[in-house]
């Protein structure tokens, strides 16, 4: 029972944490959480949902329209309303405010121009379950974990190893100085944009497969924001870990305690780290110097 | 008051999610009036009288609910509301329909509060045409006993909603009656999509039967995952299960389980209904589209009894329903309570179609 | 005379970095101290230390004989240490009166039920803080200013707001990091008579940082050298300028003039 | 008056409170708080409990409401406030979501999910004026007292607050202690009007709404807060009947605001007789331009 | 190479720039002197593009000079803001390379990187600090040592004396001369006005938006009234 509950929340965590890069991508760059991450997501997987079944496009090719197309759109969100408050030198709250925006105007242009109704993918991967002895491991399982780890570390390297993640990082830290020193911030702020909505366009697929498509099913982005939380905003690993750790937890305590405390063994967990570690498990908290 | 008894039509309202998570509730069950409103309209009418449909968005949530009535009643004049298919909401109107003296009748609401309040004392304005948790968990305890000879359950719950946990709750009491055993009940959350850490706990026990009181859309994803589980055990559900949609969601998964509900669109009375909803719609029913028509003849039937339109008339018509026959089956209306008194149904998935089981009372 | 400040053995390590390396110095009540160095030699962070911001490796911190080593940085505030800072710190979407207004927060001693009350006292109290404000920025040359924003005033003048801000609080002694920064010769001088004044008017004790060795060599009575975080040099302005090692660690060839 | 018009403007009150709780701690602490409802959801079911199970005058009812929020605000504070930005911030969304799951959890005392019926209507259209006329006092004389004046300084620059003697820790336990005490206050009046309550009217996006409203009525604008809490309220009301666009227009509106309009309706500041006079003075000023150039 | 004409700036209603014409030539060192709030970095900030003009022309080698601040790079400007603005998170090593953000030259990058080094031993002992944590002096070697890895065609720097150590003050003037004759022409702000001079071939004064007065430094420097009227004895 006790390796089952791992593999399944292994299973939930690598989810979370195809959301939660793209999330944590784009933190690390605006300083905002952005709750459309999870809406974006949404649109991606009826994108591919529409390929597939209205479309009848093979799988691989509805699965590439679905990352580009959410791609685009995170593009578009970035252009339409960040950019704007961005110029505005608001503060960085006003961008997460927009996000919450454009999250319930995504929801509903859905619910109103495609109904809200639950759909399913036609069966394009097999749902069925391997057993290992007692233990049983979902083939779309070990399919999506398999794609999380490369792209995962793909990024990685994108991030610490490559001139485009200095820029990010450089950019992130003071966009004018950035600029400054020869960087074409709003060229990378898309391309970051493109990044986590093709990560969101991911993972909006994997959930399609995996449960159903319907307008809400973005809202699993908050277990992203959680997760950046844990393991550190902006930090893309620590956000992976997090996302990791909160699967687990949250199948543990479902699993050997009860789902209605659920919740509160993640927060007060939660709590306890971001007492011993302020800016959670990875994020380096450059302190105010006088 | 006589809002518009000298008016020319009658104005039936209806609070419902429209937008929102649950719209696809909401949504159907104003088209389903609008339809019928047509129909009655095309036959002249309720007591010479057209009928129109006042829809207003109540998102499912009390306070909406509570606004769309008040707005129904204080602007639109409407002289009945009908609505909501959530319990919440209509816990949170009926003080108010009793206020304001408009008969509110619920649709699948199923929690006894909808028409009785805390202590007992009946909301006289207050009425339903579903029928109420205690009842359905125990037709499907008894059921399952008796039926399907089951010694043991577990059970899945919503912890997050109030029709799951009622459902839970009267089950496991009337189980246990039988003399059944209940092994397990385990809590989840709707939105969660992944149940498998609670189905793994359910697994390894193997129970005879597994009570799955969901809205078919997660009824669909535990079903599924159950499976993948190695649950083998025979699943059971409420009303909740009622939609065409869960048997292309989980067809094979569900073969040979059983729900109850009331008599729906598995009943072929409903056919020509379904088909003219597709027709003008687009798109199949929810089941929440037959309480819209059930619940407007129902008005209508109680007006032409009344003889006169006015909302204190159709209150007292409506409590006095003996066997008035919808498409969900007869209606008598039980005074103390304003519950419904009506068999309940049971369907079995079999090859991917639902399939009439029979009727039951515990 | 009194002893003001006394800072004992003082030790501050940031991982490998010994920014300050048992520095001790005493100012006397009433003088302006200096403190200059090279880049990095560790004077911010014994300001930082001073006013709590730091928690000190080791050693002590004596304020009018009292312990603050380990005082939090309101409480070294409210025992009477006022400072500036280095990299400007203003309220700045706020007006300048406002940034004074605020500092002065601890003579207006009603509290929270006078204040939603609105009883006689709050209003007196608050009558009087605004007087003590506005004339403070009458010395400061701010006055005409006061209603702008902070954050739109040229450097300069955010400069003296600063110093206006500390003295609100009505401190003992001051603590000033670079005043004179950004500033020209001219901006210099003055700023040193104006000090002076500052000085003798609300009966400081100051204890300044500068790299601008005019300002420095004219102001202060005493001055201590620091370099890697130790102490290099102590003495008059006369006794620094002229000691070989401060002009080979700090000032270079440069020949300062007083 | 139409109880349908009451019972909006009983809303719309109700909203003010909540949100000049939200306003005291975000718009002039900038402590960003997701968990807002909780402490309303706290409110509502204390109230309604010392009301029904014991009994309790109304009053005492609100007040008791009041004062369990103020504790766990206090209890809450003292564990969090000492994070910084998005990291308390989610803090407060997990205590407003573990208040919820509580609540469902704690079904013997508070009817979980099925939600807490039978509360009598207390909450009048005369109370809830009252309410929010001494909820607006209190919320502008403590801000424009030397409290406030330290939360706009810890908004602004903790270090340098902390440097002129202001207690950072003591004035945000403040502030948020001050906004619990509102949302609590706000769910009493909440729970006598509705007459039911359930967790989900407290969940997370309840408390969204509430900051929500806060931004787009400017940080540091209480007027503005007032302004943005009746536009927000009045808005879904009037696009009631167009049901299923309803939440897309809200959507659409929220994402508007906020990009066309820098710094709010309000910005930094209060609509007060002087700004009407400036108003209507650049209006003149403009129509005496126009004039010029023709 | 640089030339701007009659250039006008506001904040909102308040109008910084009023009119102001200077020209740099290729391989000279020009000062920009004035007062507090005269104007000075807001002329910088508009020829590196971080801020729109209301009116005038800039053109950089008879070019009208690019919108967006990037392309100013690329065409060879750098600008050394005033206040440091180096990049808290990243380290003394990193912020340096994002100085070289455009350049491709590994070896040349590499060389330029010992050759700040040498130039700041204490940056080399804190590569691995992160950029916030070091001493404002520090910060400030490291603003102008980012600066100089982009090897620029011209340098615009924003007061880069402000909170160093004379010692340092010296060498820094010392370094702009070297690489000055290396071919790099340099536009210095300065509040040291002598100090400026004393590197710069020609200077401008500037007072509340206007230039002033202009000459050369020889010129300038014997002007004892205007020194004293505008910079301070
Ligand atoms: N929080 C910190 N973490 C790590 N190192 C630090 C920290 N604060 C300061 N330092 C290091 O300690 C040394 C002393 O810094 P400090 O700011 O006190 O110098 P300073 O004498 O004020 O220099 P300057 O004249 O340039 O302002 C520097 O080398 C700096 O890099
Ligand atoms: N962000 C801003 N908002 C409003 N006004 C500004 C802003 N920045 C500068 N100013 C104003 O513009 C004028 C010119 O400022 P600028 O910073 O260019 O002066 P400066 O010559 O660089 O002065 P300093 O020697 O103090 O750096 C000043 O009057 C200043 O108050
Ligand atoms: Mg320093
Ligand atoms: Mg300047």
């Amino acid at each position: 029972m006790f390796i089952q509950q791992l593999v399944n929340g292994v299973s939930i965590g690598g989810i979370y944490a195809l959301m939660a890069t793209g999330y944590a991508l784009i933190y690390s760059l605006l300083g905002f959480s952005n709750w459309a991450h999870g809406d974006v997501a949404m649109l991606g997987a009826y994108i591919g949902f529409l390929c597939v079944a209205t479309v009848r496009m093979p799988f691989w090719l509805s699965a590439l329209t679905a990352l580009l197309g959410a791609g685009v759109i995170s593009i578009l969100n970035e252009r339409l309303a960040y950019r704007r408050i961005r110029r505005n030198n608001a503060p960085t709250m006003f961008l997460m405010i927009a996000a919450m925006g454009l999250s319930v105007t995504f929801q509903n242009m859905v619910i109103v121009f495609l109904g809200p109704k639950f759909r399913t993918y036609p069966p394009v991967i097999p749902v069925k379950a391997i057993s290992l002895g007692s233990i049983k491991i979902g083939v779309l399982d070990i399919f999506s974990m398999a794609f999380v780890i490369i792209a995962m570390s793909l990024l990685e390297l994108l991030i610490t190893k490559t001139k485009f993640g200095l820029a990010i990082r450089a950019a992130s830290s003071n966009m004018i100085t950035a600029s400054l020193m020869g960087i074409n911030i709003d060229f990378y702020i898309t391309l970051v944009f493109l990044l986590a909505g093709s990560f969101a366009g991911a993972g909006g697929v994997l959930l399609g497969l995996k449960y159903t498509v319907y307008p809400q099913m973005g809202n699993v982005s908050l277990k992203a924001f959680i997760a950046s939380v844990f393991g550190g905003l902006g930090s893309v690993r620590g956000a992976i870990v997090g996302a990791f750790i909160i699967g687990i937890m949250e199948v543990f305590v479902s699993g050997f305690i009860t789902s209605g405390l659920r919740d509160l063994f993640t927060f007060g967990l939660l709590i306890a780290i971001l007492l011993i570690k302020p800016s959670g498990l990875f994020g380096i908290d450059i302190q105010d110097k006088a | 008051g006589s809002n518009q008894a000298k008016e020319d039509v009658i104005k039936i309202g209806y609070v419902g999610a429209l937008s929102g998570d649950t719209a696809v509730w909401g949504q159907a069950g104003l088209n389903g009036m609008k339809l019928t409103a047509k129909e009655i309209n095309e036959k002249g009418g309720i007591l010479g009288k057209k009928v129109e449909v006042i829809g207003l968005d109540g998102r499912g949530n009390p306070v909406d609910s509570v606004n769309a009535f008040n707005k129904l009643v204080d602007e639109e004049k409407v002289i009945a509301v009908i609505g909501t298919n959530f319990s919440s909401c209509n816990i949170a109107m009926a003080p108010i329909a009793d206020q304001k003296k408009i008969p509110l009748i619920g649709t699948a609401c199923s929690n006894p509060k909808v028409t009785v309040d805390e202590n007992g004392k009946l909301h006289p304005y207050s009425f339903r045409i579903g029928f109420i948790d205690p009842f359905q968990g125990k037709v499907l305890a008894t059921f399952a006993t008796k039926e399907l000879k089951a010694k043991t359950a577990a059970i899945i719950t919503d912890i997050g909603s109030d029709y799951s946990t009622g459902l839970t709750e009267f089950f496991i009491k009337q189980f246990e009656q039988n003399g059944g055993k209940v092994l397990i009940k385990v809590d989840a959350h709707s939105g969660d999509n992944d149940f498998r850490a609670q189905l793994s706990k359910i697994a390894p026990l193997n129970p005879d039967v597994v009570l799955v009181p969901w809205i078919y859309k997660d009824v669909a994803l535990i079903a599924n995952q159950a499976r993948e589980l190695g649950i083998k055990a025979t699943l059971l559900g409420g009303d909740g299960w009622d939609s065409k949609e869960l048997l292309s969601m989980a067809g094979p998964a569900l073969e040979g389980c059983y729900y109850t509900s009331q008599p729906s669109f598995a009943n072929p009375a409903t056919k020509p209904y379904a088909e003219a909803y597709k027709k003008e719609f687009g798109i199949n029913p929810e089941t929440e589209a037959l309480f819209g028509h059930d619940g407007l003849y129902w008005i209508k039937d109680a007006l032409e009894r009344a003889g006169k339109v006015d909302p204190t008339a159709l209150k007292d018509a409506l409590e006095n329903t003996k066997d008035f026959k919808g498409l969900m089956g007869s209606i008598t209306v039980d005074p103390a309570t304003h519950n419904p008194t009506k068999p309940c149904s049971v369907y079995q998935i079999k090859s991917s179609q639902f399939e009439y089981v029979g009727d039951f009372t515990p | 005379m009194k002893e003001i400040l006394k800072i004992d053995n003082l030790t501050k390590k940031f991982g490998g970095v010994c920014a300050i390396d048992n520095f001790s110095v005493t100012l006397e009540e009433g003088t302006v101290h200096g403190l200059i160095g090279p880049n990095g030699a560790g004077k911010t962070t014994i300001f930082n230390t001073i006013t709590g911001i730091y928690k000190p490796t080791s050693g002590i911190i004596e304020f009018m004989g009292k312990d603050i080593t380990n005082k939090k940085p309101y409480q070294v505030a409210q025992e009477g240490i006022g400072r500036t800072f280095q990299n400007i710190r203003l309220f700045s979407q706020l007006s300048v009166l406002e940034n004074v207004f605020i500092a002065g927060h601890l003579d207006a001693d009603y509290d929270l039920f006078a204040a939603i009350l609105r009883l006689s006292k709050f209003g007196k109290k608050e009558k009087y803080l605004r007087e003590n404000c506005i004339e403070l920025l009458k010395i400061l040359g701010l006055y005409d200013r006061m209603n702008e924003k902070a954050g739109s005033l040229p450097y300069g003048h955010q400069r003296k707001l600063e110093i206006a801000r500390a003295l609100a609080l009505r401190p003992k002694l001051l603590l000033l990091d670079e005043p004179a920064a950004g500033m020209n010769r001219d901006e210099s001088k003055e700023l040193v008579e104006f000090i002076n004044e500052l000085k003798e008017k609300f009966k400081l004790t100051i204890l300044m940082v500068e790299h601008h060795m005019d300002v420095v060599m004219s102001i202060c009575r005493r001055i201590t050298v620091l370099n890697f975080g130790k102490t290099i040099a102590e003495g008059t302005p006369k006794e620094i300028q002229t000691n070989k090692l401060v002009r080979e660690a700090y000032l270079g060839g440069e020949d300062v003039a007083c | 008056m139409s109880g349908y018009v009451e019972g909006v403007i009983i809303l719309i009150g109700i909203n003010i409170i909540a949100v000049l709780g939200v306003s005291i701690l975000t718009g002039f602490t900038r402590l960003f708080s997701f968990g807002n409802a909780g402490f309303m959801a706290i409110g509502a079911y204390t109230s309604a409990i010392l009301t029904t199970k014991f009994n309790m005058p109304f009053i005492i009812s609100l007040l008791g409401g009041m004062f369990v929020a103020a504790l766990i605000s206090l209890a809450l504070g003292k564990l969090t406030l000492g994070l910084k930005g998005d990291y308390f911030l989610i803090t407060t969304l997990g205590f407003g979501e573990c208040t919820r799951v509580l609540i469902e959890f704690l079904d013997p005392i508070t009817g979980g999910a099925r939600g807490y019926a039978g509360i009598p209507q207390k909450t009048t259209l005369f109370i809830v004026l009252i309410s929010v006329v001494l909820a607006i006092t209190v919320a502008r004389n403590l801000l424009n007292s030397k409290y406030g004046r330290n939360l706009k300084a810890i908004r602004e620059q903790e270090i340098a607050a902390d440097a002129v003697g202001i207690d950072t820790a003591r004035f945000k336990q403040l502030s948020f202690t001050v906004s619990a005490v509102y949302a609590g206050w706000a769910g009493a009046l909440f729970a006598h009007y509705y007459m039911f309550i359930t967790p989900v009217m407290f969940n997370l996006d309840k408390s969204s709404e509430l900051t929500i409203t806060v931004v787009i009525g400017g940080l540091g604008s209480l007027t503005g807060s007032i302004i943005a809490t009746t536009v927000l309220t009045l808005l879904p009301e009037v696009l009631r009947s167009v049901a299923n666009y309803r939440m897309l227009f809200y959507g659409i509106a929220v994402v508007l605001i906020i990009t066309l309009r820098p710094n709010g309706l309000m910005g930094y500041k209060e609509l007060s007789a002087s700004w009407i006079k400036n108003l209507l003075l650049q209006i003149r000023r403009m129509f005496r331009c126009r004039k010029e150039v023709a | 190479m640089l030339k701007i004409d009659n250039l006008h700036a506001a904040y909102g209603g308040i109008k910084a720039l009023r009119g102001v014409s200077i020209e740099v030539k290729p391989g000279e060192c020009v000062a920009v002197l004035g007062a507090n709030g005269a104007g000075k970095s807001t002329l910088l900030k508009i020829i590196s593009a971080i801020m729109k003009p209301v009116s005038g022309s800039i053109t950089f080698y008879d070019r009208k000079i690019p919108s967006f601040p990037y392309q100013v790079v690329q065409s060879g400007i750098v600008h050394v803001p005033e206040g440091r603005q180096i990049f808290p998170n990243l380290t003394v090593y990193e912020n340096l390379m994002v100085g070289a953000f455009l350049r491709n030259d590994k070896n040349g990058i590499n060389r330029d990187l010992e050759w700040v080094y040498t130039l700041f031993p204490r940056l080399k002992e804190r590569q691995h600090q992160y950029g916030g944590l070091l001493s404002g002096g520090e910060q400030q070697m490291l603003a102008i040592s980012r600066g100089l890895m982009a090897h620029p065609k011209l340098l615009l720097l924003d007061e880069p004396s402000l909170g160093l150590a004379p010692i340092i003050v010296n060498q820094i003037f010392e370094i702009l001369k070297e690489i000055n004759k290396s071919g790099t022409a340099i536009l210095i702000v300065e509040q040291n006005a002598y100090k400026a001079l004393s590197v710069a071939d020609r200077g401008y004064i500037m007072s509340t938006g206007v230039i002033e007065k202009s000459g050369t430094s020889k010129e300038l420097l014997s002007d004892e009234k205007l020194l004293k009227a505008y910079l301070g004895d």
